[in-house]
């Protein structure tokens, strides 16, 4: 358990932080609503979320920023959940390391500087390797998709596994 | 070649005829035998849950007693003393505090020098095929054998061979002349120690052992274990009581088919203490002349 | 019989894995233990039961089994086990758990047997088979068992009548009395 | 297969191998080596001739032994290319360099002994992965007569009995002695679910295929018997539950709950000594043939392929995907699915649905005319670099290239090669090499607010 109120209030204090909330799931629509707004009011330019783990939500709230305004790695997100309220019992322990946690965030944040993706053209043909069941599905599949296909067989016949098959289950049809 | 050897009980009384065969052949391989003096029982099974410190101990002195004599390797023709005295050589080298209780129970430390080996380890690896063949005088012109092997391959520590279809005497009697057979029983169990407690158990066990070998054409079984000699053979008649049939077939030790080979008098090989005499067999088959 | 509850129920199970590092929390029940007992017909429990047993902290269930006395330590059990589980070691545990516990063992005769056989080498060093044979007869009160098979194992020379004495006899009492023994054999 | 080999949009190389791979997603360079088949495609018109008159026959790996192919020969009657493949090690020609039969009868002269091997290098912008899996070798079950009883043979076996082009014409036999089995038992979890001579896990198409293989031979061959024994029956599919009664139901097939642990040779006959672990009994069958259900797993030379291809594998050889949940058809490189059995048993539903979303990801990025690429990927200064190139070494993308700039060697990441590991910056003597969002003035920012609560807090003292 963490005492959210009391992370909030702490982070306050830094200078640099301009604005602090605590919004009760803030990857919500509304929660990334309400860090837009704040965005906009406090002409804020970089943003810390203090919750889940990024590989959950970074670009959720990647997205949300950019959204308004800002370049989307000038984000950083720091997780109380995975590494603190799943795993620290003691409220005071917990809130303590919630706190630190958010605030090498913050500094992290500050001295982070926009980004911008890079650019590459597509081959439009795919490889398929392996001419079984499934390679074969893959070759169809793509192909009806309209886009070339390339499907490599180590033996001397597509088929793989399945065409030595007798009928399968649970339908009994053929297999060939 | 001289090297350790450590009988152990049954080869002095119900099985001495596996202990003077062995000795017979192994002159006649050029390695004499110096038994480990004054040796003691190996506690075999009981020891094992009634007194563990037991159980390793009596093995223990009898490797020091090994040691003692300067005797590194040791030739333990009963698997099962062979199974304690290499069980206690591996628990020592993998644990010095148990080497330590040890010294203190039995006496003495053992300084890891004299490991035991079984019977068919030895033939195979320190005699060799080759050398076997070589002292074969009178091969043994395709006696059908059937090898059995019993719980053996199992025991632990011991690891002699494929476990579930052990080779290593089909090798030996095909190398002394012998044909073994194919058959799917060479390690069922015959039921053990249980010959004296339980033996309608023994009965129900030994009698599809002794079923497949005759059904596969084996004229005798061939065995490297006291225990499995005693319930393979003197079970017979036991078995053709309780379920009619009419086994007679002969159940010998690998040491007295190779003595056979190598041209060894019968008497000297312990034939005559065979309950079911194979002498009619190997006469039939032209190995024994009339 | 009802499950145990909470805590308890992994005692049994813990006491067999301190004891001899075999863990029955691995058997996935396929069987295969009992499929290749060559006891399993004359067993009141069978192998994989056994351990299931273990499972649910079932000790007396156990301890009380002929099944851990009529096994023959083949090991059949322990190579073909999928899960490594070594079964025959198991059984030898409890053995001697059933033998500590003072439980009136299944298999009366198993234990009488080997006793004597205990007292044979503490006497002399080493076991005189004859003397084993005719003192356990006349334990269990069957002197009479077996008795086909003398006239042919002396005729053959099988029973030695006297039987060998080792020489350092103190040494192997010494032995005897300084191993850690089990209270019930007293 | 028809339907592929048809397709204008597809095109097949068999008899062929992905040797190399490089680049990254939307630009793989693929190097594929065609195996010479020494039979002209273009040529041949797949009328089977030289197949009749070839005079070497060997064992047909198709028919696991079964029955015999030529040495010219083509795996299965309906084979994808028709064109025939001369297997080197047997040819007559090519051990003693006499015969060419095959040469001189072929009518389009399709037959070219020179043919060699040729590498084709291709760039594509998404991989799928269907290597599928190999069969688990029951010969370390020497309980089960270790490859020893020819009666004892594996469901694959059967497969190619039951089929009716297949060689034994769709009868089921006794390989021994040709004749037909009466009591057939079926062994579950061979090499599965057995950590001590197989694999421990769940093959899972095995219960599946087995009341398959019950029901079609009651089918073909109403007196049949078939005993299963099982240790669980693991029959979660859409209509399997409902598949596996029936073949108790309807077609009496005895399913047994319990493990064999030995057959025994008796006569003609197979004693398979199981137990009953629902009687609590041990249990003696007398069969006529034994069918051991054996474990799948992955393709011996999946581990080599992972390399190529850059993708992590597990224990066993297993494709890992990026996220069971998630991202189950993702493999950890972009750009790189998985489908089928070569991440880990499927039955054909299984990874006919895989198959689908593996390739609607490949679509997904052909799709596009250009890819997006994560920008915190590693970044060298050409100022401070010192031209050591250690970073080079410890790169396991290749994204680092030694360039000179003004006769001076430098580290250069190539961007779309590079993963943002950090390998390079943690290396990087000079600091010379950081990663974009990782940067160590960012790291020290974090450290030093840390290192502050703590000291306030006197959790941590410092020395000077």
């Amino acid at each position: 358990m963490v005492d959210v109120k009391k992370v909030v209030e702490e982070v306050k204090k830094i200078p640099e932080v301009v604005f602090a909330t605590d919004l009760q799931y803030s990857c919500s629509e509304l929660g990334q609503g309400s860090i837009k707004e704040a965005i906009r009011t406090y002409h804020l330019d970089r943003i810390v979320v203090s919750s889940c783990s990024p590989r959950m939500h970074e670009i959720t709230f990647q997205k949300c920023i950019e959204g308004a305004g800002i370049n989307r790695f000038l984000f950083e997100m720091a997780n109380i959940r995975e590494q603190v309220s799943w795993v620290t019992m003691d409220k005071q322990e917990a809130t303590d390391k919630a706190i630190r946690l958010t605030e090498m965030a913050i500094y992290k944040a500050l001295n982070l500087k926009p980004l911008f993706p890079l650019k590459s053209p597509v081959e439009k043909r795919a490889l398929v390797i392996g001419g079984g069941i499934s390679g074969i599905q893959a070759s169809l599949d793509i192909s009806l998709a309209g886009y070339k296909v390339t499907l490599v067989e180590k033996l001397p016949s597509i088929g793989g596994r399945m065409a030595q098959l007798e009928k399968t289950f649970p339908t009994l049809d053929c297999s060939a | 070649m001289e090297i350790g050897y450590y009988p152990g009980c049954s080869l002095e009384s119900s099985a001495k005829e596996f202990d003077v065969s062995i000795r017979a052949c192994f002159t006649k391989l050029g390695v004499s035998l110096k038994e480990i003096p004054d040796w003691n029982c190996c506690g075999a099974s009981p020891a094992h849950y009634l007194n563990e410190e037991l159980a390793l101990s009596l093995p223990y002195r009898n490797l020091i007693k090994a040691e003692e004599a300067k005797l590194q390797k040791i030739l333990s023709p009963c698997p099962a003393c062979h199974s304690h005295l290499i069980h206690v050589y591996n628990e020592v080298i993998r644990d010095p505090g148990l080497n330590q209780r040890l010294k203190n129970i039995v006496g003495k430390e053992f300084k890891k020098n004299s490991v035991s080996k079984h019977l068919l380890d030895f033939i195979k690896e320190d005699i060799g095929m080759e050398r076997l063949k070589e002292s074969i005088t009178l091969p043994l012109k395709d006696l059908k054998v059937a090898c059995y092997y019993g719980c053996l391959t199992r025991l632990p520590d011991v690891n002699i061979d494929d476990i579930e279809n052990p080779m290593i005497m089909d090798k030996i009697i095909e190398a002394i002349g012998g044909e073994p057979i194919d058959w799917s029983y060479k390690t069922e169990c015959c039921g053990a120690s249980l010959s004296i407690t339980r033996t309608e158990i023994v009965l129900r066990l030994v009698k599809p052992i002794l079923e497949a070998a005759e059904e596969k054409g084996a004229e005798c079984i061939v065995v490297a274990c006291p225990l499995c000699q005693s319930n393979l053979e003197t079970r017979q008649g036991d078995i053709n009581k309780k379920y009619k049939t009419s086994f007679k077939i002969p159940v010998l030790y690998l040491s007295q088919l190779i003595g056979i080979s190598q041209g060894i008098n019968p008497a000297e090989l312990g034939l005559n203490r065979l309950i079911i005499n194979p002498t009619p067999l190997l006469l039939e088959k032209g190995i024994f002349e009339k | 019989m009802s499950y145990p509850s909470n805590s308890n129920i992994h005692l049994f199970r813990n006491e067999i894995l301190n004891l001899c590092k075999q863990d029955v929390a691995k058997c996935i029940q396929c069987g295969k233990c009992s499929a290749g007992c060559p006891i399993s017909p004359e067993m009141d429990i069978q192998p994989n039961q056994i351990i299931r047993l273990i499972q649910l902290n079932d000790r007396e269930g156990v301890l009380r089994s002929n099944t851990i006395w009529l096994c023959a330590s083949c090991e059949t059990c322990s190579v073909r086990c999928p899960e490594k589980i070594e079964i025959a070691t198991i059984m030898d545990i409890l053995r001697k758990l059933s033998l500590e516990a003072n439980i009136q063992a299944g298999e009366k005769n198993i234990v009488k047997f080997d006793q004597i056989f205990l007292d044979s080498i503490k006497k002399r060093g080493r076991v005189h088979e004859l003397g084993l044979v005719i003192r356990y007869n006349l334990t269990t009160g069957q002197p009479w068992k077996d008795v086909h098979l003398g006239p042919i194992m002396f005729m053959k020379g099988k029973f030695s009548l006297l039987g060998h004495r080792i020489k350092e006899l103190e040494r192997v009492k010494e032995i005897f009395r300084l191993s850690r023994r089990i209270k019930s054999q007293e | 297969m028809t339907e592929s080999s048809q397709n204008e949009n597809i095109e097949i190389f068999t008899y062929s191998e992905v040797i190399d791979v490089k680049g990254f997603v939307g630009n793989f360079d693929v190097t594929i080596r065609k195996k010479p088949r020494y039979v002209d495609m273009g040529k041949c018109t797949g009328c089977g001739l030289c197949i009749e008159k070839c005079p070497t026959k060997v064992p047909s790996e198709w028919d696991l032994g079964l029955g015999m192919r030529k040495a010219i020969y083509k795996p299965f009657g309906q084979a994808v290319p028709n064109v025939p493949v001369i297997d080197k090690e047997n040819c007559r020609f090519f051990t003693t360099g006499k015969c060419k039969v095959c040469q001189k009868i072929c009518p389009a002269q399709a037959i070219d002994y020179e043919q060699k091997e040729e590498l084709i290098k291709k760039k594509f912008g998404a991989i799928i992965v269907a290597t599928g899996f190999t069969q688990f070798d029951p010969s370390v079950y020497g309980e089960y007569g270790g490859g020893r009883f020819k009666d004892v043979i594996t469901a694959l076996h059967l497969e190619r009995m039951l089929d009716a082009s297949g060689p034994t014409g769709g009868h089921v036999i006794r390989p021994s002695d040709q004749k037909e089995p009466k009591n057939i038992v079926f062994i579950q979890c061979v090499g599965s679910r057995d950590e001590s001579k197989g694999y421990p896990y769940c093959s899972r198409i095995c219960c599946m295929y087995t009341a398959k293989q019950a029901i079609l031979l009651k089918d073909h061959f109403p007196d049949t018997q078939s005993y299963i024994f099982y240790i669980d029956i693991r029959a979660g599919g859409k209509n399997y539950e409902e598949f596996v009664k029936r073949a108790q139901r309807e077609y009496g097939a005895i399913y047994i709950r319990g493990r064999v642990s030995k057959i025994y040779e008796k006569g003609d006959k197979l004693i398979v000594r199981g137990v009953d672990t629902l009687t609590g009994k041990q249990i003696e069958i007398e069969a006529d043939l034994v069918v051991l259900a054996t474990a799948i797993i992955p393709q011996p030379d999946s581990k080599e392929l992972a390399k190529i291809l850059n993708i992590p594998h597990d224990q066993y050889g297993f494709f890992t995907e990026a996220h069971p949940k998630l991202q189950p058809v993702e493999s950890l490189t972009k750009g790189i699915f998985l489908t089928g059995s070569c991440q880990f048993p499927k039955d054909i539903p299984d990874s006919v649905a895989t198959t689908g979303a593996a390739s609607i990801r490949a679509c997904e990025i052909l799709s596009k005319d250009e890819l997006v690429l994560d920008p915190k990927i590693a970044k060298i200064d050409p100022e401070i670099c010192s031209g050591c190139l250690n970073c080079l070494e410890v790169c396991p993308f290749d994204a680092i290239e030694r360039n000179e700039v003004n006769g001076k060697i430098i580290a250069q990441v190539i961007p779309t090669l590079c993963h943002g590991c950090g390998n390079c910056a943690a290396t990087c003597r000079t600091k010379a090499a950081n990663v974009e969002g990782f940067a160590d003035d960012q790291i020290y920012a974090q450290i030093a607010s840390i290192v502050e609560i703590l000291q306030k807090e006197k959790l941590l003292e410092l020395s000077e």
